[in-house]
C-alpha cells in the first residue's frame, strides 16, 4: 500500500515535470515572430467558402450541444444520487475528450495514412495545420469524437469509478475513435474495400454511434449489473430513473442535434440534398418512437415512455448512415425497423444478465449496425459519396445487387469486433489494475456523496434508498 | 388524551379530510410515508422491464384528540378510507401523556 | 362490451392488413432502378441557393426545437403526477404529426388546389416530389404543422385519455392543419380575399398558434375542468405546477425557437429584413412579459412568475403574423397589448369555468387573433408579400386604411371558427365513441402509473395528493 | 409612510401620464404615409450580404440562448425557495434590459460619439435608424448588453429585493454597459489609446463579462453575505445549490451559446477565422474545467462537480477576448489559468466575507479581466482588428513586446474601475433609498412565497429550511 | 422515559435548535411534515389564480429525553417557538417504555 | 401490542428490512427523517467550500407488534443495522392500546 502510494507519487512528479517540459518547448517553437501556419485567417474567403463554414460550424454547434442531450437523457434514466455524478462524467469527457483529440486523435484520424492504417500528422494542429480549413475539419470531427465517447456513460452508470472513466475517455478519444474513424473516414483501409462504394456511413451509424454503443457494452459486461437488477431468482428488476422530465429534454435536446449531425455531414451546403437529409432525420424518429411504443404496449400494456423516448434515439441512430441515400418512405421503414430492433436488444442483453442503465448499447450499437445495413438496401442511387456527382449509392432493393451490402455488412462487423475489442480490453486492464467497480457501500449510498461531496438535490427529501 | 395514527391510501386522503371536517377535529398532521401490511408490494415499469415497489407511499394522519372523540374520528376515518381491497390501512390508538399549545402555553385538553 | 371489443379486433386487423397491403404496394413502385425524382440531390446548389438552405433549415431547426420548449412548459405547468403522461403526449404528437403530415398533409397543404379549398398532390412525396426544393418546404411547413399540434396538450392537459390524443394528432396534421394552411399559405380562398392584399399572417399567430389554441378550446370545453378546479362554491382554485424552473426554461426554449420561426418566414435570406424581424421578435416577447407581471401585480399584489412567463409566449404569438411589416416600437406596442389581453383572456376563461391548466388557449388562441388584426393597424408600408417588392402592406395607422384591417378581421374570424368547429367536432365525437376523458381515479392518482406504468420522479418524496 | 406613498402614487400617475403622451407622439411622428427609414427591407440583399446576416443572426440567436443557461445555472446552484425568484430576475432582466436597450442603450453604445464619451443618435431607433444594418446591429449589441446584466442576479441571488433588481436591470442597459461598450467598441476613447492597436476586447471579455462580474461584486458588497453563510465562528459555510443537473445543463447551454457569442463576433463569416475561433472555444472550456477540477481534488480530496461547472464558465469568459488572435494550444493554457483563476478568486472571495452564491464574480469578473490581459500575451500576428488585412494583433510571447499589453491593463483597469465604481452607486444608492435587501424573515423563508405567491415545486418535500 | 413531539413552524426550527444545543439534549429527529390546527389554510397563487394550502408544511421534531429533561426541553421549545400567531403548534408528550441504542445494545435511559 | 420505532442508516434498510422479511412481521411504515444523537453531522462540499448536515438524513422504520414479537424484532434490527459506528441509531419502543384494520374493521391484535 504505501509503495504503492509512493510509486504514484514519482510516477505523478515525472508525469507532471514532463509535461510542463513539453510545455514551454511547446511555447518556445509556436512563439518565433507570427505564429508558424498555412492560412489561418483564411484570406481567400469568397463567399461559397463562407456558406460553406457558416453552414458547418452551425451544424458543429448543434452536434455538441448534444452532450447536455446525453447528459440529461443519461441523468434522467438513473437514480437521484448518481445525478451529480454523471454530470461529471458527461462533462469531463467532452474536456478530456477535446483536449485528447486536439493534440493527438486528429492526427491519428485525419493525417496522411500509414497503410491505411492510422494517421501521422498534425499533432497539435501546429505549422501546417494551424489553417482555417484544417481548424474546421478537426472541429468537426471533434463534436463526433466526443458524442462517440459520451455514450458509453450511460452504458456504465451508477457503478464506474470516476479514475476509469478518465483514462477510458482517453483511450477512446487518442484511439478507439480515431483509429476506425480513419479506417473508414480518413482514407483509411475500410474505405477501399472492393465491393461497392466501399464502406459508407454517411454520418456514423457506425463510426461513431456503433463503436460508442460497444464499448458501452464491454464496460457494461466487465463491470456486472448494478445490484438490485436482478433480483434473487435472477430475474431482471428495472431500477426506474429518477426524472422523466429530464430524460425527455435530453432526447429533445439530442434531436435538434442531430440535425447537424445528419445534414451537416455533406460538409457542403451546395449540396441542396440537405434538405432531404433533415426531413429523413425528422422522419426516421418518430418512426422509431411509435415503434418501440406500440411494441411496449403490445408487450406490457403499458405506454411506456421511456421506451419511446428510447425509440427516438434507436430511430435517429439507424438514419445517420443512410440519411443521405434515401427517400423520406424509406427513413420511415428503417427507423420503424430500428426502433423494434432497439427494443429486442434491450431485452435480450438484459435477459443475458448485461446491465445497460439507459439502454445505450440498444439505441446506438445494435441500430448502429442496422443503419450500415441500411444502406447496402434502401440506397437509392440519387446520391454520390459526399459528391453529386456519380458513382452514385444504390442499395439492393433499388436494384443495385448486393455488393454494397457486403461492403457494409464487413464494415458492420469490423467495427463491432474493434469497439467491443478495444473496450474490452481497455476495461478489464484497468480492472485487473485498480478494480473499476466502486466498492458495494458506495454503491448502495450512490456516487455523488462519497466521490463528489454532495448530493445533486440536498434540498428534496429522497425516498429511495 | 389519545394519539390516533391512520396510515391511509393517498387517494382516500381528500374523502377523509372532508369527513372530518364535517365532525371538527381539534388539527391534523399529514406525513407522506411508504409502508406495507398484507399487501405485498405493487407493480410498475420502467423501459419495458417491470419492478416491484415494495412499501407504497401511504398517507400518515396524526390526530390528537380528547378521550370521548376518539371512537367518532376513528369511525369517520374507516368508512371513508375503506376501499376493501388490500393496502386500505391501519389506524393505530395511542395514550398522550400531555399537550402544550405553543402559541399560548396552554397545556390539557383545552391546549388541542 | 364483448362485440364491440370484437369489432376493435376486426377492424385493428383490417387496417393492419391494408397498411401491409399499401406498404408492399408502395415499395414495389419506389424501387425500380434509381428513385423517380424531380432534383433529389439538387445539382443546381448555386451558392445563392446554398444560402437560403443553409438559412431554412437553421431556422426549421429551431422551430423543431419549440418541441422541448412546449414540453417543458407545460410539464412545469402541471403537477408531477402527470408529467411522464405529457412528455408521451409531447413525444407522440409531433412522431405521429410528422408521419401523417409527411404522408398526407402536406399534398393537402400545398399540393395544387382544388378550388382553393385543398391541395391533391404530393401524396408521400413520392416522383417529383423527391426534389430538393419540395422536401425543404415540406420540412418548413412540418415542423410548423407539429407546432400546432403540440400547443393542445397544454389545454388538455391532466385529463385527457391518451388514445384520443393521438387521435386527435392524426386528425390536426391530416386535415385541420393543413387545410386552413392552404387556405392562408397554400393559394386558397383566403388568400384571394379581394380586400387589401388579402389574408396575411407572415409567420402563422394565425394558421399555426390560433389554430392550436382554439383547437385546445374545444378540447379543454368539451372535457371540462379538472378536480379541485373549481371548489364547492364554483370559484375558481389555481392547481400550482410543480417546477417553476421547467416552466421557465420551456419559455426560454420556445423564445430561441421562435426567432427561427419568425426571421425564416422570409424563406429567403436575401431579404435583409430578417434583422427587423428578429428584433421585433425580441422585443415583443419582453413587452408581453412586461404587461402580464405588472397587471398581474396590479391585480394580485405578487410578482406572478408564472404570468410573466405566459406574458412572453403572448407577446410572441401576437407579433408573429405581423414580424415583417411593422418598426420596432410597434412590437413593443404589440407585445404590450398582447400580455395584457393574455391576461384577460386568461381570467375570462377561467370565470367561464374553463379550465386551460398552462393557459394555451389564450396565449395562443387570443393572441394568435390579436396577431392577424395587428398587421392590419401597423404594417408600415416597408415590405411586400414575401417580397421586397411593391405592392407593400399597409395598416390603418400608417395611412393604408381599413381593407388590409378588415382582410385580417375576415381570417381571424374564419380562423377561429374553422379551428374551434373542427375541434369541437372531434373531440365531441371521440367523447360520444369511447370517452375522451380518464376515470376520476386515475385522474386523482394522476395518468403517470396508471397509463404508463412508471411515475415520472420514483426518487422524490412528492406531497400532494 | 402615509405621505411617502402619496407621493409615491401621485410620481406614479405623473409618470403613466407622461408615458402615454409619449406613446401618443411616437405613433403620430411615426405613422405618416410609410415609416421613415433608410433601407428596411434591404433592397440589396446581395448574396454576401445574406451569409453575413445568416451568420450574424444565427450567432446572435445563440447568444440570446445563452438566458436560460444563466437561469438554470443560478437556479440549480441556488436553494428551492428562491428558484421562481431567480426564474423572474433571469426573465425580467433580459425583459427590461432589451427595451431598455432598444430604446436608449443603444444611441448611446453605438451612435455618433460625443468627444469618446458616449453616443448620441439612435434613439428608439427611428428614422435613419430604421434600416437593416441598423437592426442587426442592434440586435447583435442587445444580446451582449442581456448577457452582461444577467450574470449580475447571480451574485446577488437569494437575498436582492425585486424592485432593486429591476431598477439595476435598467441602470446596467442604459448606461454602465452601453458607456463602457461605446468606449472600446463604439469609437469611445479606450479604442483610440496610443498603445499598440488600443484597447482589444474580441467578444467582450471585459465588455460583457468584466462588467457584469464586477456590477455583481459591488451588488454582493452591498449585500452582504447570505444568512448562514458564515458560522458564528465567522468560518465559510458553503450553501448548497438544489439541482446540480440544472446547473450542468445550464453551462451546457452557456457553452452553445458561448460559439455564437465568439464565433459571431467577427462580424463577417467571410472572415474564415471563425474556424479557429470556433476550436478556441471549444478548448479553452475543457481546459478551464480541468483546471478547476484538479485544484479542487487537491484542496479538499473530492471531484467537485461545481467547481468543474464553473471552470467552463472561467475558461469561456478567458478566450472571449482573445478568441480570433489566438491558436488552439494558447487556447488551452488560457483556459488552464483562468480556471485555476477563477479557483482562487473563489477562495479569496469567501475569505474575505464577499459571498457569491454562483461564483459569477470569479467566473466573469477575475477570468474577465485575465481576457483582456491574456491578448496582449498570446496574441499570434496572424489576425488584425476584426479585419483580414494587416495591422495585425501581436503580443508579448510572439514578439510583439509589450505595448498591446499595456494597452489591454489599462482596459482591464478602467474596466474594473468603472463598472465596481458604477455598480457599487447603483446599488448603494438604492440601498439608502429603500434598502435593497429583503428582510431576514423572507430571506429565511425564501422569497419565492412572499414576493411571488408559489412555492418553485409545490409537489415535492423539501427538506431544507 | 418520554418522547416530546413539537410540530413548530419551519422558519422557527433554527433558533429552536439553537436553544435545544445550548441545553443539551439527547439526541432529536425531525420529519418534514403538514398539518394544521386553529390555523386554517394559507393563501398562495398561481398564473394569477390563489389557491389555498390547506395543509402548510411544518417541521416535527422528535426528541425522546429522561423524565426529569422533559420539562426544560419543552419550555425551550415553547419559548423559541412563539411568534403569537396562530400555526404557532403544539407539543404532544408520551410515555417511551425502552429505548435500545443500535451501536452498543444498551437499553433504557443510558441509550439515550 | 407496542410500537417499535427504529431510527436507521439509509444503506442498512434493505439488510434490515431481508432479515424482518426472514422473521415475518405484520407490517411496516417507512418514513424518511434526519436526525442525529451523538453523531454531531456530516461534512459535505459545495463549490470547494465544506458545509455540515447537521442532521444527517436516517430512515425511520414503525412496525406496530404484538407484545410477544417485539424482542425478536428488535433483535433483528440491532443486529442488521449495527456498524458500530455513531449514526447507527435508536429504537424507541411505546404503549398501542388499540389498532384497527381499515379494509374490515377488525379490532386488536388479529388486527395487525
Ligand atoms: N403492523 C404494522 N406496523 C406499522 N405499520 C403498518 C402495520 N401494518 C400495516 N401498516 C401500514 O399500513 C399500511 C396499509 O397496510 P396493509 O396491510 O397494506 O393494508 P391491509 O392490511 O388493509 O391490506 C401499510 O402500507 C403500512 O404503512
Ligand atoms: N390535535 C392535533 N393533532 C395533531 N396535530 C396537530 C393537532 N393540533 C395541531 N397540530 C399540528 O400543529 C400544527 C400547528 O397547529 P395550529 O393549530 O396551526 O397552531 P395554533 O393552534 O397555535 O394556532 C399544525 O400544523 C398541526 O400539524
Ligand atoms: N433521544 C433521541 N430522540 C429522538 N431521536 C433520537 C434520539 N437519539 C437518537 N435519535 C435518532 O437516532 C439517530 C441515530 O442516533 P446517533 O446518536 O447518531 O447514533 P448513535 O447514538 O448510535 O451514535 C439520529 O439520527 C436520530 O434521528
Amino acid at each position: 500500500m504505501n509503495l504503492r502510494s509512493k510509486i504514484m507519487r514519482l510516477v505523478l512528479r515525472a508525469g507532471l515535470t514532463l509535461g510542463l517540459v513539453c510545455l514551454v518547448w511547446l511555447a518556445w517553437t509556436v512563439t518565433r515572430g507570427i505564429a508558424l501556419a498555412a492560412d489561418p485567417t483564411g484570406l481567400e474567403g469568397t463567399t461559397e467558402a463562407a456558406v460553406n463554414y457558416v453552414w458547418i460550424l452551425v451544424c458543429a454547434f448543434l452536434v455538441m450541444f448534444m452532450q447536455p442531450g446525453f447528459a440529461m437523457l443519461e441523468a434522467g434514466f438513473c437514480r437521484a444520487k448518481n445525478a451529480a455524478n454523471l454530470m461529471t462524467k458527461n462533462l469531463m469527457d467532452f474536456a478530456i475528450g477535446a483536449l485528447t483529440f486536439f493534440c493527438i486523435g486528429f492526427a491519428i484520424m485525419m493525417g496522411s495514412s500509414w497503410h491505411g492504417l492510422w494517421g501521422t500528422t498534425g499533432w497539435f494542429m501546429l505549422g501546417d495545420y494551424y489553417d482555417v480549413d484544417a481548424y474546421l475539419l478537426m472541429f468537426w470531427m471533434l463534436v463526433f469524437c466526443a458524442t462517440a465517447a459520451t455514450i458509453v456513460s450511460g452504458a456504465v452508470a451508477e457503478r464506474l469509478k470516476l479514475k476509469a472513466y478518465f483514462i477510458y475517455s482517453i483511450v477512446v478519444s487518442a484511439l478507439i475513435y480515431p483509429i476506425f474513424g480513419h479506417w473508414v473516414w480518413g482514407g483509411g483501409w475500410l474505405s477501399q474495400l472492393p465491393f461497392g462504394l466501399s464502406a459508407l456511413d454517411f454520418a456514423g451509424s457506425g463510426v461513431v454511434h456503433a463503436v460508442g454503443g460497444f464499448v458501452g457494452l464491454a464496460g457494461a459486461m466487465v463491470l456486472g449489473p448494478r445490484f438490485g437488477r436482478y433480483n434473487r431468482n435472477g430475474k431482471p428488476q428495472a431500477i426506474p430513473g429518477h426524472s422523466i422530465t429530464l430524460a425527455a429534454l435530453g432526447v429533445f435536446i439530442l434531436w435538434f442535434g442531430w440535425f447537424g449531425f445528419n445534414a451537416g455531414s455533406t460538409y457542403d451546403p451546395h449540396h441542396l440534398i440537405i434538405s432531404v437529409i433533415a426531413v429523413n432525420t425528422a422522419l426516421a424518429a418518430p418512426a422509431g418512437a411509435l415503434a418501440a411504443l406500440l411494441l411496449a404496449r403490445w408487450r406490457t400494456g403499458k405506454w411506456d415512455t421511456g421506451m419511446a423516448l428510447n425509440g427516438v434515439i434507436a430511430g435517429l441512430v439507424g438514419i445517420t448512415a443512410p440519411c443521405a441515400w434515401v427517400e423520406g418512405w424509406a427513413a420511415i421503414v428503417i427507423g420503424l425497423i430500428a426502433g423494434a430492433l432497439m427494443y429486442a436488444s434491450v431485452k435480450f442483453l438484459e435477459s443475458k444478465g448485461v446491465d445497460d442503465p439507459v439502454g445505450a448499447v440498444s439505441a446506438h450499437g445494435t441500430c448502429g449496425l442496422w443503419g450500415l445495413l441500411s444502406v447496402g438496401l434502401f440506397a437509392d442511387g440519387t446520391y454520390g459519396v459526399y459528391s453529386i456527382e456519380p458513382p452514385f449509392v444504390i442499395g439492393l432493393f433499388y436494384g443495385g445487387g448486393g455488393e454494397q451490402l457486403l461492403a457494409q455488412l464487413i464494415t458492420a462487423v469490423v467495427c463491432f469486433v474493434w469497439a467491443f475489442g478495444m473496450g474490452y480490453l481497455t476495461f478489464k486492464l484497468m480492472d485487473k489494475a485498480f478494480g473499476i467497480r466502486v466498492p458495494p457501500e458506495e454503491e448502495l449510498q450512490g456516487l455523488d456523496i462519497p466521490e463528489h461531496g454532495t448530493p445533486a438535490y440536498p434540498d428534496f427529501i429522497t425516498g429511495r434508498s | 388524551m389519545k394519539k390516533i395514527e391512520a396510515i391511509i391510501r393517498i387517494e382516500k386522503f381528500e374523502e377523509v379530510k372532508d369527513a372530518l371536517n364535517e365532525l371538527g377535529y381539534p388539527g391534523m398532521t399529514k406525513t407522506p410515508v411508504e409502508g406495507h401490511g398484507k399487501q405485498k408490494g405493487l407493480k410498475q415499469q420502467f423501459r419495458g422491464t417491470t419492478f416491484v415497489v415494495e412499501f407504497p407511499p401511504k398517507i400518515k394522519l396524526e390526530i390528537v384528540a380528547a378521550d370521548k372523540n376518539v371512537d367518532e374520528i376513528v369511525d369517520a376515518i374507516v368508512t371513508k378510507a375503506r376501499t376493501g381491497e388490500v393496502g386500505d390501512g391501519k389506524i393505530f390508538i395511542s395514550p398522550v401523556e400531555s399537550v402544550i399549545k405553543v402559541r399560548t402555553g396552554e397545556k390539557g385538553e383545552e391546549a388541542l
